[in-house]
């Protein structure tokens, strides 16, 4: 059968290319299939969280198409290699918990269940898009589905998911902000100033790191000091650890812990969570400068999250090839569904430029301030 | 009409506002058991408890983007900083997050948010503690300027802010905090956002002034009419965005002759915006070209025998005023 | 004269300085082994070795304190942004520590240092990435500012920034790094900062902008001279502050007509300011009021359908400068 | 003899009220008097450390005295109970260390060894003022004495110290930088940005947090989460310890640990010196609704850094009773001759508010950018 990664081609536009199938090796690691909140899950369940990480991809591989197509403008910064870490994190959340993100959104925003045809038109800068083709790539929101964004400033989101966290106190709600964020965001202050909130008022938010080892073209230990990036909130007494990314398993299990800590005592938690991406830090870089073909390869080889997720799911009889082609070609067939839906939807009209800026403005019924509030836009 | 204080009046109006609306809460560093740097929250954490009138550490970006996270989960904080100045290390929180995530989820997320606190000089506080930023809150689309002059204004200003829907910058100032005046009592006092106050009417000149500006306009207002029989009127601006066109080309279609005053640095000021304003739509209206006094235009000086002289005081606003007639 | 990249003037100009002077260094996210998020520092790594060109983590507050710090002490940093709009997490370093150090230490502390890096839209990277903060560092005593808008003056402005001794913010842009021009190739080529540069001569109109907006000024000339026979002047402002007000003033007096454009948001944006310089001293002159293009007034949207619209492109500059004719 | 504390009485302006000389039995503390940087110490040394401290706490008092009756405007941020911190630190630093502080300057201004006169006459805001009266009490500055500067925004000197740093390493030099904050600083996100860099580049700079328990009305339980705060420094691999503040020759121990970490390994530290300020956070503290008056004075009567010291030196015999009275009226007599230089010394002219905002309008000569660079400035 087809091997899952093949993004590698989707360059040269073919992504039906044959690949080795061979199951491999584990790396000495912990079982976490046997913790209880993996060990209790029902098959589809499983499938679902197959599905899932392999609909980002299919997404993510589509959108890049798109891009090298033209359609697709500024940035576009891709998940692909991370897919267990978001849809493991969401798995485990309950109605009351909440997200928050970075620019590389598109994972999150798919896992928590925001459908690919308006993402889709959204990196289209279409009026169909998830933030009206006002927000692009980096700034996918969903609040109706607890998502509340990604956010373009490098750790910028990091006081806001420590807000959310404090609402959730606030309003008496039994639910916890995960907020992600990347390796080289810890390196911005305001991560270190909601550490010590979060933990002074024992605010339900945990800091999902995904380090991915980069922060653009600069590797974790060229731009921190220190090992591992977790630790940064042991001054801050909050709890701490590292976590293997490629494992969906292991994910659960961390955010579920973390999830039971906000949930039962009010505490934060700093997770990071070891994982790679395949692509450059956006697809704008050449990605030449800085990691060596091998490195990727190896991951890709060794730690795709989907191929090793894929052979537990084949190993324990819970999938069959058959079912996986299948999956994969609704997920293929979603994304390219997507990207027609995106290519057929309108424009935004450059009357609802003003849109959306003030709350008043557009709800002039309940309107109570009176004057000029936009200056010089006259066309 | 009872008459209190500028700071009393804001007590007043977050005292009502946090009793009227369980999603309201202030927070800032030493508001609450020290009962604000300037006494603004005294009383307010024996009223409302810790839970409402929460002390932060200094950490204003932290607490200013956590504040901007609640907004957006629909509750309605109060950030007060000690000097607007210090919003500086939370410049990204307020100018990103607060002025665009409505824009940028297309609509789907509000931020109803108040920050507050002052922003002047003339306290020999020096440079770093005497910034006057409306102009580069009022040049963010997505946010909301106010600068009240008087202690009705602070309080029905205040109380319009928390209710707005959309993000609220107030500009309030250390030397006013202690200007007494007549505040109304009624719970529904508002002034609505957008409206300028025709301070003092009259029919020479207009001096069209914001922030504590107003009462110096006033002053030099009372000596011209007093010394040279000259009839000023004094425009308040009040709000910064929106603002109040139609009121500030009707005192220039009166008077004909206009003069600007503000705190604000003078490249870009706010006071730069109004003039163009001014002369793109009265231009024919002008019988003189538009002038303005401003802070001058170097950081700000310590010496009282500097700042003194640096900020638009009488005497240089009233030298500016008498070119103009 | 050679034909080159206004990234390869950048590249020349920074080559050159560093290989000058050994105060000088390049420090920024990605500026060393990336090359540049743009590709400005190419081959700067090779021939300075990894002391000279500096990587930092993003942290931009401390690596712009640091590079002020480092500059107090004698160095003459340059500081790389990978947009304006992250210089935002730095605010509080800029605009109180290099801006105002030499006046509160009375003149003991020098800053000679440049903060530089793309401050435009245009290329749909949404409203966070998008910030033209050329006015909030102009309206601030202390810093100098300036934007070229041609290959040469990026290279003989940027050496001229980096030879002086006051701390100064070079706003560039993404899209003008293509842009092709003559540029010297005297390693002593300095333009000096405050000096504006006619881009065109006419007696019709005149449109004053800066940065990218030149380009498109001087395309909507074109447009005019070709289909209107109309005669516009284009000044290209170059320096914000310094500013050449003689330069301004003689275009008004030439022409009387005067559009201004740029790319700032347009309340308080550096045309208030140019506006208001025009009518104080040539109020006479005007035969119409002056009249501006700025971007739309909303947070920059992503969607190229409205970001093109948003930005004064060809087709609303053309507009607004036909009203004036 | 006198009690050195007794800045109570200034506000009535008596200054020479009798207290008790019991020496202070010192709590169980480890002697740092035979560490050999403190062991090898001339008398004639320890007499001026003393000496030192004595001239701050009067400089001080006597500014305090100013502030009342009017002479000095805005803030004044009173470093009384602190001053074996600076002087012990200074004491210990070569000519090729560096210092940067916060806005309660006063102690490190007068231990580099600035003269009394500049600076009580730059905080009445005269143009004989260190900064010309331009930059007030929160903005000393001696770059001859490598004094870099008071800083006003809370935490904003911690990048500048470690840039300090960088400068000296990057030109070879084997001296440090010194940078002193409060407790409530470390609340500030640039100061962790600023750690990881010293720690990823491997900068010479101490950062000495001044532990005075208190955050303006704020105590340290109420503003940070995690104890020793200087642990904060731990994660990004830099070494930091606590010490205490009132004890002169630990303060030297300390300090001359990491001045030598830093020459020798060009290292980062973290010290977290415990100390107690007696005033309040400024003259415009009320000081009433955050500690108790019993809490001052046990401070005061067991913690005095100035009489612990003086106790050393009369049980050394380094000093006497008839020395320490000279001491102390020189001392007195210089803050009160600094106070009559002020007043005697004239208000800058408005007509030099314009110098020293850049060099090149104050180097006319050597100007080579031309236009306008100050607007409006119309008087
Ligand atoms: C404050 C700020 N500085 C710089 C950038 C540019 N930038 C965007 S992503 C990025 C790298 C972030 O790396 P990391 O946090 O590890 O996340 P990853 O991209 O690996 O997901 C940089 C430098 C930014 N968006 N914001
Ligand atoms: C960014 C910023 N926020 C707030 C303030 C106001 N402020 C000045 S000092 C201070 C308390 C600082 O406490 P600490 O760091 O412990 O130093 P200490 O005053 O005790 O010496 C505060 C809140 C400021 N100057 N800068
Ligand atoms: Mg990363
Ligand atoms: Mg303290």
């Amino acid at each position: 059968m087809e091997s899952i990664y093949h993004d590698a081609d989707i360059q040269k536009g073919d992504s039906s290319t044959k690949a080795s199938t061979t199951v491999v090796p584990l790396p000495n690691e912990t079982d976490f299939s046997t913790d209880s909140i993996n060990h209790s899950l029902e098959a589809e369940e499983k499938i679902r969280f197959f599905s899932q990480m392999l609909r980002i991809r299919r997404f993510e591989e589509r959108s890049l198409r798109a891009y090298q197509q033209g359609h697709i403008g500024g940035f576009l910064h891709l998940y692909i290699g991370q897919e267990a870490v978001a849809v493991g994190s969401v798995s485990v959340m309950s109605q009351d918990d909440h997200v928050i993100t970075a620019y590389r959104d598109h994972g999150h925003a798919i896992a928590v269940g925001m459908e690919m045809d308006e993402c889709m038109a959204e990196l289209y800068g279409k009026k169909t898009g998830c933030s009206k083709g006002k927000g692009g790539s980096m700034h996918f929101f969903a609040p109706d589905k607890n998502f509340w964004g990604g956010h373009g400033i490098v750790g910028g989101q990091t006081p806001l998911g420590l807000g959310m966290a404090y609402a959730l106190k606030t309003k008496g709600t039994k639910g916890a902000c995960l907020c992600f964020m990347g390796d080289g965001a810890t390196n911005q202050g305001s991560f270190y100033e909601s550490l010590n909130l979060a933990s002074l008022w024992n605010l339900p938010v945990i800091y999902v790191i995904e380090n991915n080892g980069y922060s653009m073209g600069t590797a974790e230990s060229r731009h921190s000091a220190g090992e591992p990036l977790a630790r940064r909130g042991e001054a801050f007494d909050i709890d701490w650890s590292v976590h293997q990314g490629h494992d969906l398993y292991e994910v659960r299990s961390a955010i579920h812990k973390a999830l039971s800590r906000a949930r039962e005592n009010s505490r934060p938690s700093v997770l990071e969570i070891v994982t790679y991406r395949y692509r450059g830090h956006s697809v704008a870089d050449p990605d030449q400068t800085y990691r060596s073909k091998e490195e990727i390869e190896e991951y890709k080889q060794n730690k795709d999250p989907i191929n090793l997720f894929r052979d537990k799911l084949l190993k324990e009889g819970v999938l069959t090839d058959d079912k996986i082609q299948a999956l994969d070609k609704a997920a293929k067939d979603e994304a390219e569904a997507s990207a027609e839906f995106a290519l057929a939807s309108p424009f935004p009209d450059v009357s609802e430029l003003m849109d959306d800026v003030y709350w008043e403005t557009d709800n002039p019924e309940e309107k109570s301030s009176s004057g000029t509030i936009f200056f010089e836009s006259s066309r | 009409m009872a008459e209190i204080t500028y700071r009393e009046a804001l007590n007043q109006a977050l005292s009502e506002e946090i009793s009227r609306d369980s999603n309201v809460v202030l927070m800032g560093e030493e508001v609450a058991q020290f009962k604000g740097s300037y006494k603004v929250s005294e009383g307010l954490l024996e009223k409302f408890g810790s839970e409402r009138i929460i002390d932060t550490p200094i950490s204003e970006a932290a607490f200013s983007g956590l504040a901007v996270g609640a907004a957006m989960m629909g509750m309605r904080p109060v950030v007060e900083f000690m000097f607007w100045s210090f919003s500086y290390v939370a410049f990204d929180q307020i100018f990103n997050n607060a002025a665009s995530v409505r824009y940028m989820s297309g609509g789907l997320v509000n931020v109803p948010i108040v920050f507050r606190g002052p922003a002047n000089g003339g306290t020999n506080v020096g440079a770093t503690h005497s910034h006057t930023p409306e102009n580069f809150a009022a040049n963010t689309p997505g946010l909301k300027v106010i600068c009240p002059s008087t202690p009705a204004d602070a309080k029905g200003m205040l109380k319009a802010a928390i209710r707005d829907n959309d993000p609220v910058c107030i500009m309030e100032n250390t030397i006013l905090y202690n200007l007494k005046g007549e505040v109304p009592e009624d719970e529904d006092f508002i002034i609505p956002l957008g409206k300028a106050r025709v301070a003092c009417e009259g029919n020479d000149l207009s001096i069209i002034a914001h922030g504590r500006s107003v009462q110096v306009a006033l002053q030099v207002a009372e000596t011209l009419q007093e010394k040279h029989g000259v009839s000023v009127e004094v425009l308040d601006l009040r709000s910064i965005r929106p603002l109040d066109l139609e009121a500030i080309l009707e005192t220039v279609r009166k008077t004909n002759r206009v003069l600007l005053v503000e705190e604000n640095k003078p490249f870009c000021g706010v006071d730069a915006q109004i003039a163009f304003l001014i002369q793109e739509h009265a231009f024919d209206h002008l019988d003189a070209p538009v002038k303005r006094i401003s802070a001058i235009d170097v950081p700000q000086a310590y010496s009282k025998a500097l700042e003194n002289f640096q900020i638009p005081n009488h005497d240089r606003v009233l030298a500016k005023a008498m070119e103009l007639l």
